[in-house]
């Protein structure tokens, strides 16, 4: 069952504290992940810790699933990162800023193993 | 009458400035003379006459001087700056700034024209047959005037901000337009022919006519009922109250 | 370092008294001597003007009103493009232009010094790092102090000591040169929006009048026997009938004696201030008042603050005026309050010789300058980029030289203009000595920099010359306006400690300046009452820790150390 | 020994109260700085000597730091369109050397603010920007506004230095004299302290900000019901409450630079504030990300009169976002080459973007291991700035300041590796 949401990214204190340590699983770990609401969580009726693919018009990403409840219905917050970037829009608005934030994405829950950020990366070689 | 020719020799992968390239500077000259005019690409200077195959029929003034360029120029920026008379056609897609600072004469682009096509346009008219990117007809950062005269012609569809500052001349739309068209007009005409979103954000004076569908409106325009322009029945708005705006928003 | 001999100049230099005299000029290791051997270079002036390497007295030319006016107009920016070249980087900017251009285009005038008019003590840092990248003119910068928590606290409980020891550890802590009063007291009521009405005004939450916080700061500057007075831009700038506030702040100096040769109090940009009327639509010159007073009173000097029509940046520490500019114009506005010390603001705009209002502003820099008979009271400034570009100093020069050059100018100026103003009426022309002291001499004197050997070309002097490809004798300034004007426009010859920077107007090296900035102490008990104040607001109030808080060495590479203080 | 004040290289609040412990050139504690600081200048696996490959897929050999400089010195110099991204991360020393550099090679010189707060330069150039220093909101904010930011996780001191529950001359009762009010799409942690979370739609943050200036005008006639699923009586009273402040700041973030509508949603937010000053006094400052990126910025604007996306391939800077920045170009595939330094490209430009970096030749220069890393060819380790390395840093609100030095290294630092690429570059191409 998929579904529809809005992907947005953004700062998180543990994906600071492991920015100058990107390669470790502490980073996996602090940026690695998809946070939305419980009710949407039922909705694909996966539970905290799963893994859920997103996927977007630019591209999709394996993370464990995260409840936050401040998210309402329908929003998603993947932290900023290479995990996040995998499903960013490039298209920068004629200004120069690419898409982080507001871009359209389904949400459903998969066997799919999480990509480390190498292997995020290599995708991309 | 003097006909300019410009065959691309390439697919141009990093952007070439072409400046250069305008009724203006080739009224008069040879096709040697062409030649030795230098581009940009990226940071090293090239002669046209290695990025084009140039053919010159005839000899004439800036308003007699038509240029022809066959091919895809969607990595030529500038074409057409500050051209003041004369006439260029582009039979293909068109890179950013085309026909900038312009003030006389009239560009055509049958394919795809990159952003700021019009930039800061004093007079002459454009006309793209096919979409536009973002700013047409728009000012540069920081400058109260985007646009003051002419007019720009799109047949197909622009991004966002097109028609930003404007202080005069008129913009047509033939098709649907991104977000905020029109913003801080302050004196000239957009007419959408298809629809955007939130458009006139702090218009002072001009007009915009959105005769496909406005699916966001700004909570900033005052209501005031109906008027037929064309034959054709809107609703007026006039705003953008925050700035004390005189501008008119006709909106289906 | 080379011997150089300029041979066959008409020189005018006012400080030593040389009137358009022709002679040679020996220079020899940066410095102006009597002779040199014969096997210095050589350059012929063949008879054309020499004047001592130009100083500034007042400019904006470094530091973060500056800069916040580059991040806001890239549309500025963009004018005056020139590539780079082996020897210059880049220009750009005709506003507020780079920091290469800013100092291309004073040596390419023949300027040599220029002074930054307004260093606020927390954000010192950034005005030296930007000094350590203007290239060839030496600097210094004046220190805000007008709205100041420190300086505020210690003239409520009379403490004229604590004020000196404030002022010393200010200028150390922002490496400046002199005092700058900015709107006094104005800055701290900007915190809250609101600001002084006038010189009796108290500032709230200090209780404090402006003509106290004056009169404080002069005596403070007398008692640590600064080099320059203090440097005081006045209240109600830019409001019609604010000359009453200008005249009553002339006279609070009147009686203090200066420790050096010099003016007690010197008023900035007075154009600003010489407004006569009630509001715009009756606006008038007081520039003729204003200058009466000059003509009567010895102990202060004024600059012009002369308008420049077309594009302008203002920015000053007068947060409120610049606020109150860009409502009135719907122009971009950046407001840089800082904290415990004063306001900011910067606003674009242009002036128009259509608007009356520009062209009475246009004309009442040149009153002052005219109307005030000794040339040494009046310095020309434009005070850049408020009233415009430094690069258009060449064409406020040919007005002052030429009633013809008015006159044109006055065609294009709103009729309404002449019914407000005097301007038509003034018959002066200034004369190259004049105008050597306008733009040289003066500057210097005011500055006390005529011992560090600036703006004149005495033996001991700096080498720093500028040669004008224009021979006075052959030359009649006030029909040639535009000879004049393109001659001062680009220098046939600048020379800056010696070295030859500018040739024919083109830049031909770019050694770096010194920064000059003045060491000064109060009686250590007032230091020490003063200290403990600072440390309890530091702990309590600012943002930064004191350790943090002083201007570092690393940032001035090549300094000048002025010591001073308490007799 | 404890080296005391020391300013923290991590965020724009620039800390500088931290108190650092070294044993024999180690640092072994750090205080009074934040999880994020501390984890900064404890410092963890670094780059330990400079490495190169011919294909981004080959294991990384290791090299001399000449036969890495020399290797990126070619790239430069058969450059026609080289990136130089990043520099956030280093002091302003370094970045005078870069634009030197971009000029001599004819680059792109753009940094971490075309993907953080470029947008707010963008909005400045339109409206400009009433602001002021952080201790001049600590003393004096009463009603403080937290828009589409999110400092609990970005910015962990900042309540407590300066926005929230600091005590000030005039706000000596801290949080209590403040009402504190936050806009953003969700309830974040920072919404969960506040007075009053306002949820804003994705993507609608303009129309919002358009019905408070009508709210402020006394125009609310205009406003609909709900604008961006804020209702109208909500923005009425907000408007009253800002109107009412003594002195009013907005502190933004990525939730209005990143989203739809990008810069102009700052335009809007400085003209709500400007006109807020027609009845108190209100400022608006931008929450910078790295702990130097606005040094960045003003030292371009001071050299170039360009903040980023600065465009040196005609020998004069040319500045244009949504032409010349980063992305922009990648977008477009039409770079030769990338530089990234004191920044890391690949942990934030869009996958798409970074799939364009694999195609040409990368050069790093960092400390740190990250995404970067792993699209370089060229690798070239250098001091941790402020840390191993003293220089200048600018606040999030452009007051500047020293870094100390607080342990040796023998790493370069980045400043002398631009040294020597930019002689190399220069021995090339046989210029003096």
């Amino acid at each position: 069952m998929k579904l529809d949401a809005i992907f947005i990214s953004g700062r998180t204190v543990n994906q600071g504290v492991n920015l100058e340590n990107k390669s470790s699983t502490a980073y996996f770990d602090a940026a690695g992940y998809c946070e939305m609401n419980s009710t949407d969580a039922g909705k694909i009726s996966t539970d905290p810790g799963n893994n859920v693919k997103v996927t977007t018009d630019f591209g999709n990403v394996v993370v464990p699933m995260r409840i936050c409840e401040g998210n309402p219905d329908g929003l998603i917050f993947i932290p900023m990162g290479p995990w996040a970037n995998a499903v960013a829009s490039p298209d920068t608005a004629g200004c120069g800023m690419p898409g982080f934030k507001g871009i359209p994405a389904t949400v459903e829950s998969t066997d799919e193993k999480a990509p480390t950020m190498p292997e995020l990366m290599a995708r991309l070689k | 009458m003097q006909t300019v020719t410009l065959v691309p020799k390439e697919q141009f992968k990093i952007s070439i400035e072409a400046e250069t390239i305008t009724p203006d500077n080739f009224a008069g000259k040879s096709a040697q003379d062409i030649g030795a005019m230098i581009a940009y690409e990226g940071n090293t200077p090239r002669p046209l006459s290695e990025l084009f195959d140039i053919t010159v029929d005839g000899s004439a003034d800036a308003a007699d001087v038509k240029i022809e360029i066959n091919g895809n120029v969607a990595r030529v920026k500038r074409i057409g700056e500050a051209m003041s008379a004369g006439e260029i056609v582009i039979n293909g897609d068109v890179d950013m700034r085309c026909g900038a600072l312009m003030r006389g004469g009239s560009i055509t682009i049958t394919g795809y024209a990159d952003s700021w096509v019009g930039r800061e346009m004093r007079g002459g008219e454009i006309t793209v047959k096919g979409n536009a990117g973002f700013y047409v007809g728009a000012g540069y950062r920081g400058e109260p005037c985007g646009m003051t005269g002419g007019k720009i012609t799109v047949f197909g569809n622009v991004l966002d901000y097109v028609g930003e500052h404007l202080c005069g001349g008129e913009i047509i739309i033939k098709g649907n337009a991104g977000i905020l068209p029109g913003i801080s007009n302050k004196g000239g005409t957009i007419i959408i022919e298809g629809d955007t979103a939130m458009p006139g954000s702090e218009m002072t004076k001009g007009t915009i006519i959105v005769k496909g569908t406005v699916t966001e409106m700004m909570p900033v325009y005052q209501n005031e009922g109906t008027e037929t322009v064309d034959g054709v029945e809107y609703t007026k708005y006039v705003g953008d109250v925050t700035v004390d705006g005189a501008g008119e928003l006709f909106v289906k | 370092m080379s011997e150089l001999l300029i041979k066959n100049a008409v020189v005018y230099d006012p400080i030593n008294k040389v009137n358009g005299e022709k002679m040679d000029i020996a220079v020899k290791d940066g410095k102006i001597v009597d002779s040199i051997g014969n096997g210095a270079d050589v350059i012929d002036a063949a008879g054309r003007l020499v004047y001592p390497g130009g100083v500034d007295a007042h400019t904006h030319i470094a530091g973060s009103k500056v800069n916040i006016g580059r991040i806001m107009r890239p549309d500025d920016s963009r004018l005056n493009n020139k590539p780079r070249t082996k020897i210059t980087r880049p220009y750009t900017g005709y506003t507020v232009p780079n920091v290469y251009a800013m100092g291309y285009g004073y040596a390419e005038m023949g300027y040599t010094t220029a002074f930054e008019a307004a260093i606020p003590i927390m954000k010192a840092r950034h005005t030296h790092e930007e000094f350590e990248e203007i290239p060839i003119i030496d600097k210094g910068g004046l220190t805000l102090f007008s709205s100041n928590w420190m300086v505020m606290d210690a003239i409520r409980e009379d403490d004229l000591d604590r004020v000196a020891a404030y002022v010393a550890w200010g200028l150390e802590a922002s490496r400046g040169w002199g005092v700058k009063i900015v709107n006094p007291g104005g800055g701290e009521a900007w915190g809250f929006g609101k600001n002084v009405a006038g010189l009796d005004d108290p500032v709230p939450n200090f209780e404090v009048t402006p003509r106290q916080i004056i009169r404080y700061l002069a005596e403070a500057n007398e008692k640590l026997n600064l080099p320059h007075s203090i440097h005081l831009h006045c209240n109600n700038l830019g409001k019609p009938g604010n000359y009453t506030t200008t005249l009553e702040t002339f006279d609070i100096c009147k009686d203090i004696k200066p420790k050096r040769d010099r003016q007690a109090v010197h008023l900035t940009h007075i154009q600003f201030n010489a407004w006569g009327g009630n509001h715009w639509g009756d606006m008038e010159s007081k520039g003729d008042v204003i200058a009466k007073y000059m003509n009567k009173n010895d102990h202060l000097t004024i600059d012009m603050g002369q308008l420049v029509f077309g594009s302008a940046t203002t920015m000053t520490a007068d947060g409120p005026v610049q606020y109150a500019n860009a409502k009135l114009l719907k122009a971009r506005w950046a407001n840089g309050d800082v904290e415990l010390e004063d306001a900011s603001g910067v606003t674009p705009l242009s002036y128009h010789p259509e608007s009356y209002i520009h062209g009475i502003m246009w004309a009442i820099g040149l009153e002052l300058a005219l109307l005030t008979e000794d040339p040494w009271k009046v310095l020309m400034t434009t005070d850049h980029p408020n009233g415009g570009p430094y690069v258009n100093y060449p064409d406020v020069v040919a007005l002052l030289m030429s009633k013809k050059k008015r006159e044109e100018a006055m065609a294009k100026i709103a009729d309404l203009t002449f019914e407000r103003t005097s301007i038509a009426t003034i018959d002066r022309e200034l004369d190259w000595y004049d105008i050597a002291i306008k733009t040289r001499a003066a500057h210097s004197k005011i500055l006390g920099m005529v011992e560090y050997g600036k703006g004149h070309l005495g033996v001991g002097a700096d080498a720093d010359i500028a040669i004008y490809d224009l021979k006075p004798d052959e030359t009649d300034a006030t029909v040639e306006h535009e000879k004049v004007k393109a001659a001062l426009r680009k220098a046939a010859y600048t020379i800056k400690g010696g070295e030859i920077v500018v040739k024919d107007g083109e830049i031909t090296a770019t050694p770096m300046g010194r920064t000059y900035w003045v060491k000064s102490t109060a009686p250590s008990d007032a230091h020490d009452r003063m200290m403990a104040d600072l440390k309890l607001k530091f702990k309590n109030y600012y943002s930064v820790n004191f350790a943090n808080y002083m201007v570092q060495d690393e940032y001035v590479h090549n300094p000048v150390i002025e010591e001073c203080g308490y007799a | 020994m404890i080296i005391k004040d020391v300013i923290c290289p991590f965020c724009g609040c620039l800390c500088d109260d931290l108190a650092v412990e070294v044993e024999n050139n180690k640092v072994i504690d750090v205080k009074h700085a934040c999880k994020i600081g501390a984890a900064k200048i404890r410092g963890h696996n670094r780059i330990e000597a400079p490495m190169m490959r011919e294909s981004k897929t080959d294991e990384f050999r290791e090299v001399s730091y000449d036969e890495a400089i020399n290797e990126a010195a070619k790239i430069f110099v058969n450059s026609k369109r080289p990136l130089m991204y990043g520099w956030a991360s280093g002091l302003c020393e370094m970045m005078k050397k870069g634009v030197l550099l971009a000029e001599e090679v004819g680059g792109i010189l753009d940094n971490t603010a075309s993907v953080c707060h470029g947008p707010s330069a963008l909005g400045v150039q339109e409206k400009g920007i009433p602001t002021g220093t952080l201790g001049q909101f600590a003393n004096r904010a009463d009603v403080v506004i937290f828009w589409g930011c999110n400092p609990v996780q970005a910015h962990p001191r900042h309540m407590s230095r300066y926005s929230v529950f600091a005590k000030g001359f005039f706000t000596n009762r801290g949080r209590k004299d403040r009402k504190i009010v936050v806009v953003d799409v969700r309830k974040t942690d920072t919404a969960e302290m506040a007075d009053e979370y306002v949820q804003v739609n994705p993507g609608e943050d303009y129309k919002l900000l358009a019905a408070f200036r009508a709210a402020v005008a006394d125009k609310a006639d205009v406003i609909p019901d709900t604008v961006a699923g804020v209702s109208k009586e909500k923005i009425v009273e907000l408007a009253a409450a800002m109107k009412g402040a003594k002195y009013g700041i907005v502190y933004f973030g990525m939730g209005v630079t990143q989203t739809r509508c990008k810069y102009k949603n700052i335009d809007i937010a400085v003209s709500l504030t400007t006109d807020l000053n027609a009845y108190t006094k209100f400022s608006i400052i931008p929450m910078r990300g790295h702990y130097n990126v606005t040094g960045a910025g003003q030292v371009f604007a001071w050299e170039t009169g360009y903040v980023n996306g600065i465009d040196m391939s005609r020998g004069a800077p040319y500045y244009n976002p949504g032409e010349t920045c980063s992305n922009d170009m990648l977008m477009r595939e039409e770079l030769d080459s990338a530089f990234v330094i004191g920044g890391d490209a690949g942990a934030h430009f869009p996958a798409q973007s970074i799939a364009q970096m694999a195609k040409i030749p990368v050069i790093q220069v960092d400390p740190f291991h990250n995404p970067t890393t792993e699209m370089a060819n060229i690798v070239i380790p250098v001091k941790v700035s402020g840390v191993e390395l003293a220089g200048t840093a600018y606040r999030m609100d452009s007051v500047c300041l020293r870094m100390r030095k607080l342990v040796d290294v023998d790493f370069p630092s980045d400043e002398e590796v631009l040294d020597k690429i930019l002689a190399k570059v220069k021995e090339i191409k046989g210029v003096s």
